[in-house]
This record gives C-alpha cells, sequence and structure tokens, in this order.
C-alpha cells in the first residue's frame, strides 16, 4: 500500500480547521437562503430547517400514502381482493381516518416497562430513518444537503434504527419483544456487511462518496442500442452487486422474507408487540420510511438517482424509490419468510462471502481495465 | 589446551555420572575421576613455569582467548598455571578420586547425583585453581558453591538444612563483598588496563597506576578494596570471627564432602588471598600487618581453643583446620621467600592431612556411626590399619618430622620469624608456636580416649576391619603426605619459585 | 461547515415530529385506568416469569463476528475511495490492489475457521453435537 | 562480504514477522480443513516450526547485519523499520513462541481449542515481533494491540477455571485502561507535533513552545502504555493474577515474551520519539520517570515476591522484579553518556531472561501437569522423582537470581555495570541489593526441590515430554547464555547505540 | 472558527468522564462503555489536530484506534461472558478467586 495511508502531507499547522469545501451542487437549504436573502449562520440555520421541513414532510407524504393505503390495495390486488375502497377516491381518505384513529387511541403503558428507554425508541426509528435523507439526491434540487462523506452517513443514520429496535424490544418486558429484537439484531448485523461492502464496490467505481458526484458519473453513456444511449447506472455496470445490494437491503428494512424481527406468525409482532396508539404510528412510520430510504439508497448507488428522460429529475426519484416498494410488497405476497437459521446461513455463508467476491472481482476488473 | 581438556572431561564426566544409574554410579565416577589426575599428572611432568604468573613470569599451559567485551573492558578465557597453581591442581584431583572412592560405603541414597556433583565441583575448582582472568575466575569460583550447597544440604546430617543454608549465605555474602572491592579496584586503574586479566591487573597496581574514584583518592580506595577482599577470602578461610559456619557444615556433611570442603576448598580462601591482597596490593597488606597477624594468630590459638572443647572427632578436626589456616595466613604476611612459600605449602600439606582425618573418621563412623569421643574406646583392636593411619594423620597435624604437617609449619614459622613486615612479628610467631602445644594436646586426648584401652561400644553387628576400598585412599594419602615431608621440594621448589617475585616489593619494607 | 447545519435540521425535524405526534396524541386520546389493561401480552396466557430470559448464545457469536468484519469495512473504505484515482496516477496493481486482496485474504481466513467451527451455524448440527460430546468424554 | 550474496527485495526484512503471522493462518486453514479431530502434535508442530523458521530467519538477519550495517531498513514511508533491535527481539519472541510451542503440546494434549490456543499464541508472537518493527506511533499501537488482543483470550483460556478467567477478566480489564490511556497519549503528542512518525515527532516535540506541558501530559501516557505491558509499577498489579491464573505456558510467554516486547518498543519510541537532548530540557524529564519507577518496579516486586508461599505466584512478582532491572535501560540515560550501552545491556538481560524465565514457568507447567500443587511445600522432594528437570528449575532460579555460573549473573552485571558507567550508581546499587534479596526467595525453590524430604505420597506418573523437552532445551540456552554472552550483548549494544545516532 | 485548544479540552473532558466511570463502576459492561469514551477522546484529539495541522495521519489513525476498540470489545465481551458463566455475575469485584 501506498505509505500515504499512515503519513501524507507535512506537518504545518494551517491554524484553521479544514473547512470543507461546499458541494458542488446548489443544496436545498441554498437555495432556500438565497431566496430569502439571508446568508452566513442564520442563513444556514433557516435554510437548514426549513428544508429540513420540508423533506421531512415530503417523506411524511410518501409514507402516509403507502402505509395506510398503497399497501392494502397492493396486498389486495396480489390476492385477488378489493381493499379500502370506501372513503374518499379510491379509499384515500383512509389515510386521513387511519391517522386519526391511531392518534386518539389509548396508550397502554404496560406493567414493568423500562420507562425512558420504551418511550424513546419510537422516536429514534423515524429519527433514523428521516435523518439518513439529509443526504439523498431527490432531485430538482432536493437535496439537503452533499456532505463528502454522504454516502457512507446515509448508511450509518440508517443503522440506528437498530438502536431503536433494542430499545423497544428489551424495554417491553415482554419475551416475545426481546425475541424480535434480538433477531432484528442478528439480522441487521449479518446484512449490514454485505450491503457496505456492496455498496464499496460501487464505490470503487465512482472514486466518491458524495452522493450527487456519484449520481453524476452515472449520467455518461453506457453504450448506445438503437440509437439510445443507455447511461452508465451501476445497475448495468454491476449486475451482480445490484442484486446482492437490493437483498441486503430488503433484510436490513426488515422485509419480506427477511422480516423475522416482526414474524406475526411466530412472534406476534416482534419488538412492537406491546406498542398501541401513537407508539405505534411512529414504529409504523418508522418502517415505511426505511424502505424509501432502502429505495433511495439503490436509486442513488445503482439507478442513477434522479436521473430519466423527460420528466424532472424528482419525478423519476419518487417513481424509483416506490419501484422498490412495490417490489417489497410484491415479495411480501410472493416469497415465503425464511427462519431464523436460514437468514443466519444466507447471511454469512452466502451474502458476505458474495459481497467479498464481488468487491474483489470488482476491483481486480477495474484495476485490469484501468 | 590440557587445561581446557581436563576441565571438559571434568564436566562431560559429571554430566555422564548424572544421568548413570545409580548401581555404577560411584564406580563410574572413581574411574572417570582418574582421567584428571593423569591429565594433571602429565601437566607437573611437563611444567616448565617459572616465576608468577600474576607478576610477569612465564606461565605454563596458558590459553587465551577473547570472549566478550563489555563496557570498554575485554573480558577474555585467560588460563594458565604457575607454581602456585599447579600443586594445588593435583591435589584437587588426587583429594577428589580418593573422596569419591571413600563416598562408596557411606552414600547409598541418590548416588548418581552426588557423584555428579562432586565431579562438577572438581571441575569448577579446577578452574579457579587455574583461571587468570578475573571474570572466568569468579564465575568458577562461585559454581563452587552450588554443588556444595547441595552436597551439604541432601546428603548431609540431621541439621544438613541449616547448615547448607548457612555456608550458601556466609560465602555468597563474601562473594560479593569481593566483588565489588575488587571491580572498585579495576575501575580505579581507570584507562590503564582495558581487561579484567588478572596479571594485567596485578601488574598495573603493583606498578602504582591506581587512581581515585569519584573522589575517593587512591590510598582510600585501596585499603577500603583490600578490606573488601580480605573480608570476603576470610570467610572461605575461615578466619575468626567468620568461621562459624566451618564446624556446621562440616559436621553435617559427609564424610567425603568433609574431604573436599576441607581439603580443598578451604584452599580456595587462602590461594585468593594470595593471589588477590598479598599479590596486588602488598603495600596495603604490610600497612595493614599488625592486625593481619593479630587475626592470624587468635585464629590459630582460638581454633585450637575450641578444638579442645570438642566432643565430636569431626568438629575436632574442623576446629583445627581453623587453626591450621591460621598459620597460613600468618605465613603469608610475613612475606618472605619461607613465610609465603611455606603457608602455600602448608595449603598442600594441610590439604592431604584433614583430607585423611576426615576421611578416616568417616571410615570408624561408617562402621560405629557415631563420632563422639565419648562413646567410642579400643577402636585400635577392631580397626587396626585405620586407626594406624588416622593415629599418622594427627602426627601429621601435630608437625611430626618428615611428614608434610612439619615441613609447612616450619617453613612458616622460619619465614615469620624472619621477617620484618612489622617489629611484632616473632612474638606473633611465637604466640602462634603455641597453638602447637594445643593442638598435639587435644588431638592426643581425643586419640588416647577412642583409640585405646578396652573396646565397649553396644552394636548389634560385629565391628570390624574397614573394607579395601576404604583403606587404600587412606594409605595413598598417608604415602603422600610421608614423601611430601620427607622430600619437600617436590613441590617446595616450584612454590618458592613462584612466590619469590612476589616479595621483591613486600619483603624488604 | 453549512451542510451540517441543514443535517442537524434534518435531525432536530426527525426528533420534533414523533414529539408533536406523541404531544397531538396525548390531546386527542382518552385514558381509562382499568386492572388488568397493563398486563403484557403473553398470548393470552397469564404472563410467567421474567421478560429478560436467557437467549442463545448464537447471538453472541453473530455479535462478535459482526464487530469484527463490520470495522473491518471501516478500513476497506478509504481504499475503495482512492482507488482508481490511484490507478490513474499510475500506481501499480501491486501497490493498490494487493495489498488489499491480502488483507480480505486474511478476513477470509478468519471467515472460513468461524465457518467450520460453527460459529456461524444458528442450529447445532447432529455432527456438530456429536462432537461436542466427544470431546467431553 | 561474500560475492555470492543475494539481494533480497527489501519488503522481505520484515519475513520474521511475516512467517509467524502466516504461521498463525495456516494453523486457522488446518483446524478448518478439519475441526473435527484434534492432532495436538501436528499444531504444535507447525506452532513449533513456524517459530523455529522466523528464529533462523531472524538469525540469519541479524546476522548478515540486515538493516544494521547499511542503516535501518525502512518500509511504509517509515512505519514499520527493520532493524538490529527489531530483529534482536524477533530471535527472544521465536524462542520464547517455540518453548512455548512445545511445552503446550501436553498441556493442551486434553483439551479443546487448540489450533485456536496455537494461532493466538502465533498472532501475539506477530503482534510483539511488529512492536519490536514500530517506527510510527501507529504501528506501535495497532501492533501493542495485536499483541494484547490475543493474549488476553489467551490467559482466560481455560474458560470453566474459575481462576484462569479472573486472571483473563483482570488482565483485561487493566489492558483496556492502559491501551486507552495510551491512545490518549499518543492523540496528545500527535497534537504537539503534527506527525505519529517517530523520527518525525522528534524534530518536532523541541518546538512545543505552549504547548510543552500537553506534550509532557502525552509522554507520561505513553509510558503509562509501556508500564502496563511492562509491567511496571503503576501498572503491574495486574501482572500476578494474570500470571497465576493463566496456563503456565502462557505465563511462561506473557512473562517472558510481552514483557519484552514492551521493552522493545518503549526502547525504540523514547530512543527516538523523544531524544533526551531536546526533550530533557523542555521540562520533560522521563528518565528520571523511568529511575523512580525502575527502583519502585524492582523493590516493589522483590519483597512482594519474598512473600509469597505459591510458586507460581513468587514467579509472577519476580517478573515485576525483573521489569524493574530492565528499566534501567530506559533510566540510566543521559544526555551525552553511553546510552547505547545502557540499554543494550538492558537487551541482553531481557534476552537471557526470555530463556530463564520461561524455563522457569514451564517447569510449573510440567508440575501442574503432575499435579502435585502449587505452594513450596508441594514442591519438596521433586528432586527424587525427576532430577533432570529439578536440575533445569535449579538452573533458572540461580540464574534469575544472578548468580555466576549462569546467563543471568552476566547479563546482569553487564546491566548494573553499563549503569554505574553512565553515572547512575545508586540505580546499580538498588538492583544489586534487590538482587541479592532475591536470591532468598529463589533458593527456596531449590531448597524445597533438593533438600526437603518428599511427602510420602509424592507420585508424578509420566513425564510430559514436550514440556520436559522444552524446558531442557531453556536450561541448555540459558547455560550456554554464559559463554555465548558476547556476541548477544555486541549485538544488543550496536543496535541500542544505533537508535540514539 | 472553534479554537484548536477547546478540542483539546474537549477530549480532556470525555476522557477524565470514561476514567470517572472506571473507577466508580463495578458492571464489566459498563467499564467496557468507559473504556471506549476515553478511546474516542483520544480520536477527538486525532481528527482535531489532523485538521489543525493539514494532513490525514489523525484522521487515519483514529480509524484504526476504532477498529481496534471494536476488537477489543469483542475480546473484552467475550471475557466477561465466560465471567458470567463461572461466577453469575458481571461485576468485576466479584471474581477473587486470587487475592489482589
Amino acid at each position: 500500500m501506498e505509505p500515504v495511508v499512515l503519513q501524507s502531507g507535512t506537518a504545518t499547522p494551517t491554524g484553521t480547521a479544514n473547512a470543507s469545501a461546499a458541494g458542488p451542487v446548489t443544496t436545498l437549504p441554498e437555495t432556500i437562503s438565497g431566496a430569502l436573502g439571508l446568508s452566513g449562520t442564520v442563513g444556514d440555520l433557516v435554510g437548514g430547517l426549513i428544508g429540513a421541513f420540508l423533506i421531512a414532510n415530503i417523506m411524511l407524504a410518501m409514507t402516509a400514502v403507502a402505509g395506510p393505503w398503497a399497501k392494502r390495495k397492493i396486498t389486495a390486488a396480489f390476492t385477488d381482493r378489493i381493499a379500502v375502497n370506501r372513503i374518499g377516491p379510491f379509499g384515500l381518505l383512509i389515510i386521513v381516518a387511519d391517522a386519526v384513529r391511531l392518534l386518539s387511541k389509548e396508550l397502554i403503558i404496560p406493567d414493568g416497562v423500562d420507562r425512558p428507554a420504551w418511550d424513546i425508541a419510537p422516536i429514534i426509528l423515524p429519527f433514523s430513518a428521516l435523518l439518513g435523507f439529509a443526504v439523498i439526491p431527490l432531485g430538482s434540487g432536493l437535496q439537503l444537503a452533499d456532505p463528502e462523506t454522504g454516502i457512507v452517513f446515509a448508511f450509518a443514520a440508517g443503522s440506528i434504527a437498530s438502536l431503536g429496535l433494542v430499545m423497544a424490544g428489551y424495554a417491553s418486558n415482554n419475551k416475545y419483544s426481546l425475541l424480535g429484537s434480538l433477531r432484528s439484531i442478528a439480522q441487521n448485523l449479518a446484512y449490514e456487511i454485505p450491503l457496505v461492502v456492496t455498496a464499496a464496490s460501487v464505490i470503487i467505481f465512482a472514486g466518491t462518496f458524495r452522493t450527487s458526484e456519484i449520481v453524476a458519473a452515472q449520467t455518461e453513456t453506457l453504450v448506445t442500442v438503437a440509437g439510445i444511449a443507455i447511461p452508465g447506472w451501476y445497475a448495468f455496470v454491476n449486475p451482480f452487486a445490484f442484486v446482492l445490494f437490493v437483498i441486503a437491503n430488503l433484510a436490513e428494512i426488515g422485509r419480506n422474507p427477511f422480516d423475522i424481527p416482526e414474524a406475526p406468525t411466530e412472534i406476534v409482532a416482534g419488538y412492537q408487540t406491546e406498542y398501541s396508539s401513537v407508539y405505534f404510528v411512529l414504529f409504523y412510520l418508522g418502517e415505511f420510511i426505511h424502505i424509501f430510504l432502502g429505495g433511495a439508497l439503490i436509486a442513488v448507488l445503482f439507478l442513477g438517482g434522479p436521473a430519466g428522460p423527460v420528466l424532472p429529475g424528482f419525478v423519476w426519484m419518487v417513481i424509483k424509490m416506490w419501484a422498490f416498494f412495490l417490489f417489497t410488497q410484491w415479495a411480501r405476497s410472493a416469497v415465503p419468510r425464511v427462519r431464523i437459521d436460514q437468514l443466519i446461513e444466507i447471511g454469512w455463508k452466502g451474502m458476505l462471502v458474495l459481497s467479498f467476491a464481488n468487491l474483489v472481482l470488482t476491483a481486480i476488473l477495474v484495476g485490469v481495465i484501468a | 589446551m590440557i587445561i581446557e581438556a581436563l576441565i571438559a572431561v571434568t564436566f562431560a564426566a559429571s554430566m555422564a555420572v548424572l544421568l548413570a544409574p545409580d548401581r555404577v554410579a560411584g564406580r563410574l565416577a572413581a574411574a572417570l575421576s582418574l582421567l584428571p589426575v593423569v591429565g594433571s599428572l602429565y601437566m607437573w611432568s611437563r611444567f616448565d613455569a617459572s616465576g608468577n604468573a600474576l607478576t610477569g613470569g612465564s606461565i605454563a599451559f596458558e590459553t587465551m582467548v577473547p570472549w566478550l567485551e563489555l563496557g570498554g573492558y575485554t573480558l577474555n578465557w585467560h588460563v594458565g598455571v604457575d607454581g602456585i597453581a599447579l600443586p594445588l591442581v593435583v591435589l584437587t584431583t588426587v583429594l577428589t578420586t580418593l573422596a569419591i572412592v571413600s563416598a562408596w560405603t557411606p552414600i547409598d541414597d541418590r548416588q548418581s547425583q552426588f557423584y555428579g556433583l562432586m565431579l562438577f565441583m572438581e571441575a569448577n575448582l579446577l578452574g579457579v585453581f587455574t583461571a587468570l582472568d578475573f571474570f572466568v575466575w569468579f564465575v568458577f569460583w562461585e559454581a563452587v558453591l552450588l554443588p556444595m550447597y547441595f552436597l551439604i544440604g541432601v546428603w548431609g546430617g540431621p541439621r544438613r538444612k541449616y547448615a547448607a543454608i548457612k555456608f550458601f549465605v556466609y560465602t555468597n555474602i563474601a562473594s560479593l563483598a569481593m566483588f565489588i572491592g575488587f571491580i572498585a579496584l579495576v575501575f580505579g586503574l581507570g584507562d590503564s588496563v582495558s581487561t579484567l586479566d588478572m596479571p594485567a591487573i596485578a601488574q598495573a597496581l603493583r606498578a602504582g597506576e591506581l587512581g581515585g574514584l569519584h573522589g575517593i583518592s587512591a590510598g582510600t580506595l585501596r585499603s577500603v578494596a583490600f578490606i573488601a577482599m580480605f573480608l570476603g577470602f576470610a570467610v572461605k578461610v575461615p578466619i575468626v570471627p567468620f568461621h562459624t559456619w566451618l564446624p556446621d557444615a562440616h559436621v553435617e556433611a559427609p564424610s567425603p564432602v568433609s574431604v573436599m570442603l576441607a581439603g580443598v576448598l578451604l584452599k580456595m580462601g587462602t590461594y585468593a588471598l594470595l593471589r588477590f591482597n598479598f599479590t596486588m596490593l602488598p603495600q596495603t597488606a604490610v600497612q595493614f600487618a599488625v592486625p593481619i597477624a593479630l587475626i592470624a594468630v587468635i585464629s590459630v590459638i582460638y581454633g585450637a581453643m575450641l578444638a579442645l572443647a570438642q566432643q565430636d572427632l569431626k568438629r575436632i578436626v574442623a576446629y583445627s583446620s581453623v587453626s591450621s589456616m591460621g598459620y597460613v595466613i600468618l605465613g603469608l604476611i610475613a612475606y618472605t621467600v619461607y613465610g609465603v612459600g611455606g603457608a602455600t605449602f602448608q595449603m598442600i600439606a594441610h590439604g592431604l592431612i584433614s583430607g585423611l582425618m576426615f576421611m578416616s573418621v568417616g571410615v570408624i563412623y561408617n562402621t560405629t556411626h557415631t563420632r563422639m569421643v565419648g562413646d567410642m574406646s579400643g577402636m585400635a583392636d577392631r580397626m587396626p590399619v585405620t586407626v594406624g593411619i588416622l593415629i599418622a594423620g594427627a602426627f601429621g597435624y601435630m608437625g611430626l618430622p618428615l611428614m608434610a604437617g612439619f615441613a609447612g609449619e616450619f617453613f612458616i614459622f622460619k619465614g615469620a620469624f624472619e621477617s620484618t613486615v612489622t617489629g611484632a612479628m616473632p612474638l606473633f610467631t611465637a604466640a602462634a608456636m603455641f597453638g602447637i602445644v594445643v593442638v598435639a594436646g587435644y588431638l592426643l586426648f581425643a586419640m588416647q580416649r577412642t583409640l585405646f584401652g578396652a573396646f565397649r561400644l553396644e552394636t548389634d553387628y560385629e565391628v570390624g576391619p574397614a573394607a579395601l576400598h576404604q583403606t587404600v585412599p587412606l594409605a595413598i594419602l598417608l604415602v603422600t603426605i610421608i614423601a611430601l615431608g620427607v622430600a619437600p621440594d617436590i613441590f617446595f621448589g616450584m612454590i618458592r619459585d613462584a612466590v619469590a617475585p612476589l616479595l621483591e616489593f613486600g619483603g624488604e619494607l | 461547515m453549512n451542510e451540517w447545519i441543514a443535517i442537524g435540521a434534518l435531525g432536530v425535524v426527525g426528533v420534533g415530529i414523533p414529539i408533536g405526534m406523541m404531544v397531538v396524541s396525548a390531546l386527542l386520546r382518552p385514558s381509562i385506568t382499568e386492572q388488568g389493561k397493563t398486563v403484557i401480552y403473553e398470548s393470552g396466557e397469564v404472563p410467567t416469569g421474567t421478560a429478560h430470559v436467557q437467549f442463545n448464545i448464537q447471538y453472541y457469536m453473530v455479535a462478535l463476528l459482526f464487530l469484527v468484519f463490520d470495522v473491518e469495512t471501516v478500513l476497506i473504505f478509504p481504499w475503495t475511495l482512492i482507488y482508481r484515482s490511484a490507478l490513474e496516477n499510475g500506481a501499480t496493481l501491486g501497490q493498490t490492489l494487493v495489498p488489499m486482496l491480502v488483507f480480505i485474504g486474511v478476513l477470509v481466513v478468519g471467515l472460513v475457521w468461524a465457518w467450520r467451527n460453527g460459529a456461524v451455524e444458528w442450529v447445532k448440527s447432529p455432527r456438530a453435537n456429536r462432537r461436542k460430546t466427544e470431546r467431553q468424554s | 562480504m561474500t560475492p555470492l550474496q543475494i539481494q533480497l527485495p527489501t519488503w522481505t526484512a520484515v519475513a520474521p514477522t511475516l512467517l509467524l503471522g502466516l504461521t498463525a493462518l495456516v494453523l486457522l486453514l488446518v483446524d478448518s480443513i478439519d475441526p473435527d479431530s484434534t492432532r495436538p502434535g501436528l499444531l504444535a508442530g507447525i506452532s513449533a516450526l513456524g517459530s523455529v523458521a522466523t528464529l533462523a530467519v531472524a538469525g540469519w538477519f541479524l546476522l548478515a547485519g540486515t538493516g544494521q550495517d547499511g542503516g535501518a531498513i525502512e518500509l511504509y514511508g517509515g512505519s514499520l523499520i527493520v532493524d538490529g533491535l527489531s530483529l534482536f527481539f524477533t530471535v527472544v519472541f521465536a524462542s520464547v513462541a517455540a518453548l512455548v510451542s512445545i511445552a503446550s503440546y501436553d498441556y493442551l494434549r486434553d483439551r479443546t481449542y487448540q489450533a485456536e490456543f496455537y494461532a493466538l499464541v502465533m498472532l501475539a508472537a506477530t503482534g510483539m515481533s511488529l512492536m519490536a518493527s514500530s517506527g510510527s506511533l501507529a504501528t506501535v499501537f495497532v501492533s501493542l494491540e495485536l499483541a494484547s488482543l490475543p493474549s488476553y483470550a489467551l490467559v482466560a483460556f481455560l474458560k470453566k477455571n474459575r481462576g484462569s478467567v479472573e486472571a483473563g477478566l483482570k488482565y483485561f480489564l487493566v489492558g483496556a485502561v492502559s491501551s486507552a490511556v495510551f491512545a490518549f497519549g499518543i492523540s496528545l503528542v500527535y497534537a504537539v507535533t503534527g506527525s505519529l512518525l517517530l523520527s518525525e515527532v522528534a524534530s518536532s516535540i523541541g518546538s512545543a513552545g505552549d504547548l510543552v506541558g500537553v506534550a509532557g501530559v502525552g509522554v507520561l501516557m505513553i509510558a503509562g502504555g509501556f508500564a502496563y505491558k511492562t509491567a511496571s509499577v503503576p501498572f503491574h498489579f495486574w501482572a500476578p493474577e494474570a500470571y497465576e491464573g493463566a496456563p503456565a505456558p502462557i505465563s511462561a510467554f506473557l512473562s517472558s515474551a510481552s514483557k519484552a516486547a514492551g521493552f522493545a518498543v518503549a526502547f525504540r519510541v523514547f530512543a527516538v520519539a523523544f531524544p533526551i537532548e531536546s526533550v530533557v530540557p523542555m521540562g520533560i524529564d522521563w528518565p528520571l520517570l523511568f529511575a523512580v519507577l525502575a527502583v519502585v518496579t524492582m523493590t516493589l516486586g522483590n519483597f512482594a515476591a519474598a512473600t509469597q508461599e505459591n510458586v507460581k505466584r513468587m514467579l509472577a512478582y519476580s517478573s515485576v522484579g525483573h521489569a524493574g532491572y530492565a528499566l534501567i535501560g530506559l533510566a540510566a540515560l543521559s544526555s551525552g553518556g553511553p546510552n547505547g550501552d545502557v540499554m543494550g545491556a538492558s537487551m541482553a538481560h531481557l534476552f537471557v531472561y526470555g530463556f530463564m524465565n520461561t524455563g522457569a514457568f514451564l517447569f510449573i507447567a510440567m508440575v501442574e501437569r503432575w499435579e502435585v500443587g502449587r505452594t513450596f511445600e508441594d514442591y519438596q522432594g521433586l528432586a527424587t522423582q525427576a532430577p533432570m528437570a529439578c536440575v533445569a528449575m535449579t538452573v533458572f532460579m540461580f540464574s534469575l537470581a544472578g548468580l555466576p555460573p549462569f546467563g543471568g549473573f552476566l547479563s546482569k552485571y553487564a546491566l548494573f555495570y553499563s549503569a554505574i558507567q553512565g553515572g547512575f550508581w545508586w540505580l546499580a546499587a538498588v538492583g544489586a541489593i534487590n538482587s541479592a534479596l532475591s536470591l532468598f526467595y529463589y533458593s527456596r525453590v531449590v531448597k524445597a526441590m533438593w533438600i526437603e524430604d518428599p511427602a510420602d505420597s509424592l507420585d508424578l506418573g509420566t513425564t510430559p515430554l514436550g514440556i520436559y523437552v522444552a524446558v531442557l532445551a531453556a536450561a541448555v540456552g540459558t547455560l550456554l547464555l554464559l559463554p555465548a554472552f558476547g556476541p548477544v550483548v555486541e549485538t544488543a549494544q550496536s543496535a541500542a547505540t544505533a537508535l540514539f545516532a | 472558527m472553534v479554537p484548536v485548544q477547546w478540542y483539546l479540552l474537549l477530549a480532556a473532558a470525555v476522557f477524565c468522564i470514561g476514567l470517572f466511570g472506571i473507577l466508580t463502576r463495578k458492571n464489566a459492561l459498563l467499564f467496557l462503555m468507559s473504556v471506549e469514551l476515553m478511546l474516542n477522546a483520544a480520536n477527538i484529539n486525532l481528527v482535531a489536530f489532523s485538521a489543525y495541522w493539514g494532513n490525514v495521519t489523525g484522521q487515519t489513525f483514529s480509524l484504526f484506534t476504532m477498529a481496534l476498540a471494536a476488537a477489543e470489545v469483542a475480546v473484552g465481551i467475550g471475557i466477561i461472558l465466560v465471567l458470567y458463566r463461572n461466577f453469575e455475575d458481571v461485576d468485576v469485584t466479584a471474581a477473587t478467586e486470587m487475592r489482589w
């Protein structure tokens, strides 16, 4: 390895901490503060808060649509039923109804729960998923921030969710909850590494962690078939990695066939067994935002982010995220759940090995071609 | 290379014996110990050195190989013999063989270890008497202690643990004092020596090249080093008041070990005194002549008096050794040819005679299982040969003419009377001579009570003559003693030759 | 710096929205204290024992394995970042690729060992069980 | 130089370290191929072979003058340095590892997880070897952890034995804290100098300016980390527990090799990174610190050892005492003094100590195997049953005490002597007095074995061959180091002198 | 811009909090967490001064520190597990087979 690793640059004090260079793209807060005519820290603060509120609400809206309505519709379609069609057009107002219903339910606090942890856990889950969106380019300038460490930050933020699950399971004073949280941990642990290592194989191509640059790197034309320029999306460049990443992502967000943390037929509802009312809503919300975060990561890493013809970037991004959501719902109906031992074996003996193989092969290929 | 071969063969023999089964260990050890005897006799026959090894005389069988360098000082493997060392080498090899043979009867437990340790000790003793580099010498010097510690501690009498520890602690502390004293001297020499080679250091010291050290003046350093070394060796000799380990060790040690202890180990102390204190620092020795002579005389008298009070035969011989060593010191401080030469000769003579005494006491003890004077009488009836030799040895001790003891003591007294190191020397000599009377007294008294009269020891077995292999070593020793008494020049010639250079400086004072 | 202000803002919002929902819910929902309602759910049975049961040792094994491998990815990431640009700037494969292959090779040895020694087996196979009893005897 | 000399590529200079690491991997692979069968001979053989190969290569490099004649070989921009010091200590580690591997053959024969045991030993040895050749504080820390982490596991290896687990826990707790302290110290030094490379630290620490206090605290904390690794005051109190509770071969490994590794890296770091000429005038007087530590450590270790009834614990405390002696190598330094000689003498002492102390602990391993007991009383009369082994133990004991006919005497002599030459006669005096005191408790073992009468029921059963061979090999080594001390100390002193150049 | 001394103070504070935890807590797991705090204090220094000096040495080393911290925790958890099995407690003062 290069000696660079342990010692690079001469020891000269610059006197100030390195100001990290502003991202190559104009971020949402910049746009907002620019529009408001603010600058400096105040501008950053105001712009950031408004932008964050905007992004969060977009996600909440998508989740609201996806959770109470789309999910039921899709499942019904797979099972050849009709669902939620009474209230409003296509039953869309069920979203409002459900929201009110769940929020106004009595909160039952079971005996012997570990109080602060039990209360904090439902906050952590949506918080972690939302935080991940801070660095995702949603297209059309809808990107809150574009730090150098973008994609790594997204992974890190998304992983905080595990902490919430453990807290919930452990604080609930319920055997099912405990088991559920343990399972979720085991699962997250087993699939986190393949996920990250597969992402690393993409980083080899891109050479950057900055999400906007990863997206930009995928805009080059890979090959032109019959006059249509196919962009160099990494899903095309490295389909194997794509497949691996999607599978690992499924496990990471705990969807079928990897939904054993909740496995309703085995452990009631897993870590959320004892939660009701708004606490339950928050879990529900968090899970769905998490699915969209997974979709967004896939889109950014493999599907060219918000890029796409004709339509604006934001629409394409939403399409890609929803595509992944649809995929998870399809999997929910089409694929049986794996057992915990199978899950672990697939993770450690299959995914891990394959992901490392993928990394090494990618590195070798890139090296040889370069 | 003969010296290296001698030491190596002895080491190898000790290992071989250690690994041999108990059954054959004694025979094997005796047979193997003949090799160094032959070797040392061969050395004697080819001996051609003259002068003192330390003062620049020629050295026989010398080898000098650089060993390691430490902080600017080169340590060499330097061995060789001169007229002082060679007789001691011969004494060591001969006495070891005889001691091993005499151990056949009393030692019946862990035999291979016993004989292995005896040979191991012999090898190190040979090293002590031949080494001419301080470091090599010190290594051998200390290595002698280990086998002795075990020999006393494992095969000794009832209080063997106490005796062994006492021996070990006394001698080790003494070694430490001596070591520090000597190294301080070497430091004091500064740049004038770059080795720990004893001849080089001795010559530098005699040439007066000693400088100060860390603000200590040369004179003070010399005195302090002299005292430290003297104390260190005095314990080994032993000289009153450092003698208390000796009776314990002797009494508890099995007889063959006592033979080695009295016969050779004590000589290490006097040999080292001669080599270090009296050769290297003659001025200081003369400066301290009165106290040294006083200590010598006290040793003589006090040792003899103590012997007189003992009931245990071994204790009697042990204390009489203290007394005899007093003569040696007296001879050394006399700084005349006869004084120093006689002291050296007395080392050999005393080695043989005390060996003979301990051995014959051992033979009697093997038969009677007691050493108490009061318990025995009339042994002459039952063990005539052994008793005869014992009596002969006792007379040797008393200084009967035509025996080695007489020659040694005579030379010492002659030398001491002639000495000019202090005006009081004749006085001291006369006082020391009084010791002879006491020795004669206690020996005759003990002999008379144990050996003659009616036999009255009650045993459940027949007390009869000792076996041949017990008697032969005694006979050989007796013959040697008489031979040395009749013709002391066998050794005295080379001894005189070797001590003469020492006196060029000291004797004139 | 301002990026992180924005991210922090999203963090604040991310905490604020759930808390806001909790507040809203607290205003809306009823609270009827009733005995038996707060009993923890155990499929309708009366709950027995503590919920903090001892669980499968395999959870620890997986956790330990994860700890090791996940941290190694920390060391892989910087490499992926510079790999291509280093190659483009003239570094040889021996400088860029081989060390990482060695690193991953060592990791793989560890994984193989863990695999073969049953660290990633959730249910001990009969073979492993037999071995265990054999060793104990 | 001979015309046939082959010029090896530069990276092969770390071949000894690589060999150790490779051995660990091979062991794991062998275990992976067939985890069900336990073949102690094969595993111990691979381990011993790897160590001996390392020993051979390191010895060859040392003799051939690799990294010594033409200046140190620097790899990875100076992060790894192969020179006399690193090769010298690698020889020590490899020797000890070989002895421990051979001895563990019997010790482990009936236990599970053998391959893991050997692999951990090899990994720890790799870490130690890396420690000796670290040229950057980063590699120092990483290799220190690489040496420590397997050691924790090894100490707690007997996981059903409460003593072993407790020992492992205490070792780990103290180790974790001290490594955190160490890391913080490194970060402070980095804060002041802006570099982790020892040579660059040295050149810029002199201009610390306002941050001299920070630098001082950093140096102090780094010294603390080394104190832990070398079992010196104030991080010594893990040592008696860990050595007593651990499997005896591991006690041997830790108390010899691990300690030597700590000194190896401390020598290099303090000699190279914190040069006395520039640091001491700033008020960071680390030789004084080590002088105090040395005196306290040796005195405390020896007095504590003298009061023990348990032989293993006695050896453990005596090992603390020996750390105190070796600390003289860091304490008796001064600007312009014969620093190379002092440090070299300390290295030579550690070399000899590697043999005699390993041998002593392995003898205890053998006694544990015999199931005789652990106290002095239990050792009574062992010599009647196992004379050769007891001869070996006697050699170790007297050599540890510093009696002349053994290697330990020369190494202590050289150490004290060089301290006196450096003007630190009081250090040498304290050392000599302690050394004399130590004879008391060492000779107790000897006395028990040889002179005391055995208990009636003393029955040793079969002699474990592997341990026996290892003990005898260590004894022969201790004896041979008397005549062969010259080249050892010369190599050490020239290697140490090169550090100060 | 934040003066660099503040980072030193922050790191020292975190370090002391960790040290305090070590000195006062008996639970082995809390002990581990305290050690992690101390290591992270070192990381704060490394990263802050990496920026101050304008080289990546400190940052890179902090990665290694993290990796080693994790490995240390792995070993530590293993030892605490066997501790629990042998002493039915994760109290570090429970293990007193040998005297200190």
